[in-house]
């Protein structure tokens, strides 16, 4: 039963919710696996943090939430305060480098991994791909989803027009991913 | 001066003097911070309501607060008075049996357009009907806010909302007309960008005997101004800056909004109508003599 | 506590169910309450706005049931005991606000005067097929105490009980009258006020910064009450909350709000279930009924056992909550079960659930516009000794 | 801001830089155009007021009535020359 | 008959419960939605507004439910496949309305997304304490049919069976979706529309003057259909009604029209009921589960067969009907039944009804706010063999 | 010649020449006599209503009607229309409906004052708003009829009800005026005493396209005028004849009723707006351009 | 009332006096004041309107449009002559 | 058991409810018997027939309706036509002459008395005095109550400042039918 859970954390206006929803997508539509995505509501939340959660596995998914991520995608200090206590031990942690900073609390055996991902969103024009970077990060670093499925999982949640853009910004992610992680 | 020292100064200066926010006596200081968007003008509005609340010179123990569902309808919760969150349309009934069973209270309606003006527009009706006796503050911020930004019925003709994706091409109520026609006392409409002026109308508003309307323009940045390009919530409240016109005793028939469009603010209505229980008070010791003791005014309140 | 003289029409009179309870509702101590008008509930308002101006009170005659089911929560929480009346259509519509009462704790009686069902159906006839309405009606978990009157001194009797009830459990009770109950006019005997016991709300001595007004014990589930004005400053919201009465919308604070209203009833089942007995011990059969369909039911033990059939009968005044204990008790004496009740089954559902097997449960149903004739009652007592 | 500040006028404003979510609504609509946004950002990640032309605040509290978030407020400095001396004097009585 | 390729979406999408119900709901024809916003449901009506516009049919957002969930019968009886959506406090506004559509026999799909109740309660949190109110809310005697999806899949599958039921059997059908179902996102695949089978409405084929619209066979329950401007002159009415759908305020009328409707969907309750059984036959103890729960237990259920209990799960897709003869025979064969569900015991009350004390009846209960751990129900089953 | 003679001739004449009460085809004759009191107006406007049917030419199989609950509700039973009698209150939101599904039905709307402006007021203020096509025509006895006459929000100030037993002290709706301030675009005020004038209105009420609010007032002998001591039906319709002032074009906010006192008829508003559909038509065309096709008039209905 | 009466108007009314409540709406807004009430009662014991005064009668069927319960309708002897050649025509044609 | 059941018909207007609440109040207050009265309503009811159901007995009542009676109280033809098959054999009926006449339908052994009450009221002076001549005719004619009792039900149940003309309405009535009943 190969499961993987995932938290992306971070703040309103960041997509987070896109970010999240691009990797279920292309878990579930592109890859052929099952993948739950659960989107936090509730008018507590309104206007600060955000985050949701996604569930991938080989095989149906019955508990549909993520209690406790084997990887954790942070682009708030807020978000690592809130989810840093969840990670199973020997999670990986992905993370904004310029938003949150990474202290001793990391559990046991968990590996974290940064990125300046707004920075790159920034060169490539758009502060907005920030989550389109942050998705190609994931790709790269975590080997879950193959490049094609992610490609097209982009291509096909993206806003007719913007595909060229947010494919650069999943590159550029991608290829820091795998840099990182050294996959 | 690097901004923190800044801070930690004026923190001690507080201190010392024992200054405080004139607003914070009225909150339930340890609900805050409040769920509101940033530039959500719901808060000020809160702000004009405690000033009017210092003015009035009334006794806050006998000032009590009902709420519907919304955005909006969160202010009870934050207001250090006897506070009611009801059902979604319904605080001016809840707010009417609270007034006829304890008449020396006075009742306060805050609630939003959609609560007072879609499911709870009867209610608003009948209340102004009876001049019950009521002051009601809708804030208006031409949406939905609490559910994420449906069309309302005040929501102008032109604007995007989740259930008008391509822009509403419903009418909007004028809100002023509605009440005044049904017979309201006194009736006014300001925007967060009148602060003095909408605390006065609140102010006059809680010395008022009878059935008072006021309406607060309130920008919700998150689900009407961003969704429609129109800017932040500061945005919003510089356009009700620039394109107010204040009309005090305007015809309530030529206030309407348009999408954008001028805004006509102003105290509308202000006469004199008996409450419904001064007429019913007036009218039983009329037909039933001394068989009746007029009501809530024993201990001589009301 | 004693009754307010000035409520107390003490005397014997000839008067119908609707009227007795009014003034059952006024002898209680009832001084607010709201309504609309339908039949065939309509006499108790329009008794209760004739009687008030002289009593000392408010009656409202609201611009709909949603707007009278809550005013009456606004006029409880402004201090007084509150009612409101109405029928099928107009209770369904006041099914949210029955959740406001419950979850906010808010004493109010509920007068529902059965007719036809279902939708405007029969608006001048008889039913008794809202009765899982009453239990179920709103959503969420939500539990109510509901009374079933037979006749119009009931009526006023049990509209006392009623009001006692909400008082000391806070949680909304439903009067669930009939249509024949409402429209029969009997005898109705009204003591003097000395001779009524009224509960009182159940105000709290606290101080002003003391007192939490959803704050309760182990020992005592019920939260004392205050009202607006006497300077606690409370916040009250249909939102799950804590004992401040402030929103709390977190799982533990759910288990904890809603577990704790549900079982404020359901742990003290025992106290609030009123049954009448008469002949159970030694029965073969046991005939349950409840409000108008509980004389007829009577009328056709009697004639059961003038056939020499062990015939006993209990009735429930109160039927929710429902007498489960002494059901599964009596299960196990007897052979069978007869429920008669004007709708297509719904107290028997309960009985058949707690009889679980151990006797036969045999339903009289009726779709409703009159009651039973005692006949059919009968034959199915005779087919449950067979 | 204090009173040894060289440059002081009518008033002086208080923020609580927490609890702002940079509206706006007191930089803009400061009748003397006295407030400036921070460079720093809170916790919630927000820049804040500061005053940026003391000389120019009347302590209005025009500021205070627009904050949507209770963040900050004007006084005069004589209303807090009263409070300090009030203070001043309670804190006497209390010894 | 198949879709109307207008309303479907043909393909495979990443899409939530929400969404998927409202695609459903276009594909299997629904034309008219009326609607009032509420969370959790609101992106339902969103979509509906947003699609319809070029599949052909109209979206309203009226002022209030009262008005949605008559609007919409006023659509059935124009001709069009309708819904309404809502949840808790909406849900609780309609209950006078979904007695008019069961009265008059009103093609209409209601969607209840579940939220914390009771009251205003937990808005943003799931729970599944509605089951119950969708069965008795309204007042008199009733009958509906309502279905319970666990995945976004199933909103869009059993939204097209919903949209089918109601035409075939003419009763108010009820899709009891929840927070966590309609806020998912998963794998959703719509076929092509000729692989999608829709039932129309059962149209008359008389000509004006011979056409009673509510006259029946003793073989068919079910009326046809006409619509307004086709020239049957109909009559519809919320009054006990005759064959011509005239009022017909009499104890007969009465019988012969609530019995024929609330037995046309009990005696056909074997055609409507729908259960998915795994491993049940041989086992010691069932799980009985419906909506997002069922999901849940299943995870329960695999971690006791793990540990070699032999334990059954039953999943009733369709809860109203009950599934009773099927758990009164699995009853016989079983030690007990675990019935875990987000509320503090409503469906469980059914099951126990039906098992008659034949086999345990464990509840596992949760007052709401998330799904339950399946530990909690693990153990359950453990208590269930010990 | 006696009476009874007389009425036998007529009989034979009658059958000769097929002679009929122009009402009667517009009947549901297996459901005569009505249940409504001797004296009540009710039946006089339905009298109207079918004067109006034929004089617009329309095809019955074209137009629908639609009651709430009441004794006013009765009508949607009586009349040879399809025709639907739902639940109090709601009659314009199930109408709404039943236009917005089969855009090519005329619907009416034809309800009492309390089915319309007590429990239904949101609905009267939305869809007048909306301008949703709909005619409605509310005949307003100033009580509830069916339920035993207790007090409306149309009962003036003054008469006894079974709900203000001491005599009603609540001040009244003024309906023209209410409907008027929500956007209807044709609002006329008749009596039972202007049979001509109500049909005519009636007729135009059915010409035209939008929301059209026609106020009838109409005796309740039973319920309001004998327990007031006004006499039978008749003489409220002798009154209805002193008192009236027939005011064209009158501005609603001035035709407001009292007890016995003048009553303004005439036909006040009448103006045009685009409806509801006919908005959403147009805008989605605008935005959606050919991907949307002009909803409800395919087969050149509408 | 038939055509024989001495006295003739330009119209004349039909009655179903069994329906009729006895109301008087047609009888108080008759233009002409041609009705009167019977002496007699009908079945459900009301008196109903007779042509007291044929001669003064119009057809104008303003007592029809009045009478709440559709019992009294008047028409024009015109219309009911062309009717009843119409009908004589008919009766003729189908012979 | 024993047991009367009595139906009261007319036409609204006519007082028939009243009536029959005097007679039901005079059994049940002033004589200590039980006696339940129910009265026909419904929006079919309106301005036409009008009926009210008593019974009258030793015992509680159970089944509250009047279906078989053993007395009827007719004050219109509609009434009698509508009633007069539901009789007891041998059951009594008591008639406003002048507004219903007998025919041959009464059931076996059936004894019918008329009164004609309204020319008795007319008399008196108001005609809606009508109802209560008919409650002295059935006191006077059944000896079901006393006249003592029925005096008092009639003083508490007539509006103030009526007693009077009520109670000579009442005597007219009382001594009528003890005459015509042979009492
Ligand atoms: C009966 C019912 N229907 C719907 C809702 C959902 N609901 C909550 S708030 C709201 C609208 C809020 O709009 P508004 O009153 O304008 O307040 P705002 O949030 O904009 O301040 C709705 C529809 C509800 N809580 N109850
Ligand atoms: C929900 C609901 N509440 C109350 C009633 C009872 N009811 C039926 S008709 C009516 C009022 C009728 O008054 P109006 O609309 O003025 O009609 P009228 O009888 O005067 O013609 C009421 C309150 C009902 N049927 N349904
Ligand atoms: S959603 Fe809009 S109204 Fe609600 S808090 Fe945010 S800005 Fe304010
Ligand atoms: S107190 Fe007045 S002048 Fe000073 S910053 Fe605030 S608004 Fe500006
Ligand atoms: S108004 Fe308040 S929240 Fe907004 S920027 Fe100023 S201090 Fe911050
Ligand atoms: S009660 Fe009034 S409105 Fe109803 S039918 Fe009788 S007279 Fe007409
Ligand atoms: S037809 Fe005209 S003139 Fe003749 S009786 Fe009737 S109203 Fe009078
Ligand atoms: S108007 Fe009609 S009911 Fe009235 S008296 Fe004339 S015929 Fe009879
Ligand atoms: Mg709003
Ligand atoms: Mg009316």
């Amino acid at each position: 039963m190969a499961k993987t859970e995932i938290r992306v954390g971070g703040l309103g206006g960041q997509g987070v919710i896109l970010c999240a929803s691009i990797i279920g997508k292309c878990a579930s539509i592109y890859e052929g696996k099952h993948a739950t995505l659960i989107q936090a509501f509730g008018p507590e939340a309104r206007g600060s943090a955000c985050s949701a959660q996604v569930t991938v596995s080989e095989d149906e998914i019955g508990y549909p939430y993520v209690k406790n991520p084997d990887i954790l995608v942070l682009m708030s200090q807020d978000a690592y305060t809130q989810f840093i206590p969840q990670l199973k031990p020997g999670g990986l942690v992905l993370y904004e480098e310029e938003l949150v900073s990474i202290d001793g609390k990391l559990p046991k055996g968990a590996k974290a991994v940064g990125i300046p991902a707004t920075r790159f969103a920034e060169e490539l024009g758009r502060r907005l791909v920030l989550n389109i970077v942050m998705v190609g990060f994931f790709a790269g670093a975590t080997n879950l989803v193959s490049w094609e499925s992610v490609e097209k999982a982009v291509k096909s949640s993206v806003p007719k027009g913007t595909e060229d853009l947010n494919l650069k910004a999943l590159k550029k992610g991608y290829d820091y991913g795998k840099e990182q992680a050294g996959n | 001066m690097s901004e923190e020292m800044g801070l930690e100064m004026e923190q001690d200066l507080e201190r010392e003097c024992a200054l405080e926010n004139p607003v914070l006596p009225y909150l339930r200081q340890d609900r805050i911070p409040h769920i509101w968007c940033p530039g959500c003008g719901i808060g000020t509005t809160v702000n004009c309501f405690a000033r009017a609340l210092t003015e009035s010179g009334m006794n806050m123990d006998d000032i009590a607060i009902v709420s519907g569902i919304g955005c909006t309808g969160r202010v009870a919760g934050y207001l250090n008075l006897d506070s009611f969150h009801t059902t979604h349309g319904r605080a001016i009934p809840f707010a009417t049996g609270l007034k006829l069973a304890n008449p020396h209270m006075k009742v306060v309606v805050y609630s939003g357009d959609g609560d007072l003006s879609a499911i709870g527009g009867n209610h608003l009706l009948h209340a102004a009907r009876r001049n019950m006796d009521l002051m009601v503050v809708c804030v208006n911020n031409f949406t939905y806010g609490m559910t994420g930004g449906q069309v309302a019925p005040t929501t102008p003709t032109g604007p995007t909302q989740t259930t008008m994706p391509y822009g509403n091409f419903e009418s909007s109520f004028n809100l002023p007309a509605l009440a005044s026609a049904c017979g309201a006392v006194y009736v006014a409409r300001w925007t967060v960008y009148h602060v003095r002026q909408l605390a006065k109308a609140m102010r006059e508003g809680l010395q008022k005997k009878g059935f008072v309307f006021i309406e607060a323009l309130s920008p919700c940045p998150t689900l009407y101004s961003r969704r429609n390009r129109l800017g932040d919530g500061v945005d919003q409240v510089k356009y009700y800056k620039e394109r107010s016109i204040v009309k005090n005793g305007a015809d309530t028939k030529d206030v309407g909004l348009t999408y954008q469009g001028d805004i006509v603010v102003g105290k509308f209505v202000d006469r004199e109508r008996p409450t419904w229980m001064d007429s019913m008070n007036e009218h039983f010791t009329k037909v039933l003599g001394n068989k009746f003791t007029p009501y809530g005014v024993e201990n001589g309140q009301d | 506590m004693q009754a307010d003289p000035k409520g107390v029409l003490t005397g014997i009179h000839f008067m119908d169910g609707d009227h007795a309870a009014c003034e059952g509702a006024l002898a209680a101590g009832c001084r607010f309450v709201a309504g609309y008008p339908i039949t065939p509930s309509t006499e108790i308002v329009e008794r209760f706005a004739a009687r008030i101006p002289t009593v000392g009170g408010v009656f409202i005659q609201m611009e709909d049931e949603l707007a009278a089911s809550i005013a009456i929560q606004g006029g409880a929480w402004g201090g007084k005991k509150v009612m409101s009346v109405s029928s099928g259509p107009g209770i369904s519509l006041m099914m949210e606000h029955l959740g406001y009462a419950f979850i906010t704790e808010t004493p109010s009686v509920w007068v529902n005067v059965q007719r036809g069902g279902p939708s405007t159906g029969l608006p001048t006839q008889p039913a008794q097929a809202d009765m899982m309405q009453a239990k179920w009606g709103s959503h969420g978990d939500f539990e109510v105490i509901a009374l079933a009157p037979n006749s119009p001194q009931e009526c006023f009797d049990l509209m006392i009980t009623a009001f006692n009830l909400t008082e000391t459990w806070r949680v909304p009770v439903m009067f669930m009258m009939d249509e024949v109950v409402g429209h029969m006019t009997e005898r109705v005997e009204i003591p003097p006020p000395e001779k009524i016991e009224v509960v009182d709300r159940k105000w709290t001595t606290k101080k002003p910064g003391e007192y939490k007004p959803f704050e309760t014990t182990p020992e005592d589930p019920v939260p004392f009450m205050t009202k607006a004005g006497d300077g606690h400053r409370i916040h009250v919201t249909g939102l799950t909350h804590d004992e401040r009465g402030y929103p709390a919308m977190t799982v533990p604070a759910q288990d904890k709000l809603v577990k704790r209203l549900v079982y404020k009833i359901r742990d003290n089942a025992d106290k609030i279930v009123d049954v009448r007995e008469d002949g159970v011990e030694g029965a073969d059969v046991i005939v349950v009924s409840y409000g108008i369909t509980s004389r007829v039911a009577m009328a056709a033990v009697e004639q059961a056992r003038a056939k020499g059939i062990k015939v006993g009968h209990l009735r429930m005044v109160i039927c929710w909550p429902f007498p489960a204990k002494r059901i599964k008790e009596l299960a196990k004496k007897v052979k069978a079960f007869v429920v008669p009740e004007i709708n297509l089954g719904q107290m028997v559902l309960e009985v058949e659930r707690h009889v679980a097997g151990v006797a036969k449960v045999l339903h009289v149903g009726h779709a409703g516009g009159t009651v039973h004739e005692p006949d059919v009652i009968l034959e199915k007592i005779m087919e449950a000794v067979r | 801001m204090s009173g040894d500040e060289p440059k002081k006028g009518k008033g002086t404003v208080f923020v609580r830089a927490e609890v702002c979510k940079g509206c706006s609504y007191c930089i803009d609509f400061c009748p003397t155009h006295s407030l400036e946004f921070s460079r720093e950002f809170n916790a919630k990640g927000y820049h804040y007021p500061t005053l940026a032309r003391p000389e120019d605040c009347t302590g209005c509290d025009l500021c205070g009535l627009y904050c949507p978030d209770f963040a900050i407020y004007g006084v005069r400095w004589k209303d807090i020359e009263e409070k300090r001396q009030k203070a001043a004097q309670v804190a006497k009585a209390s010894e």
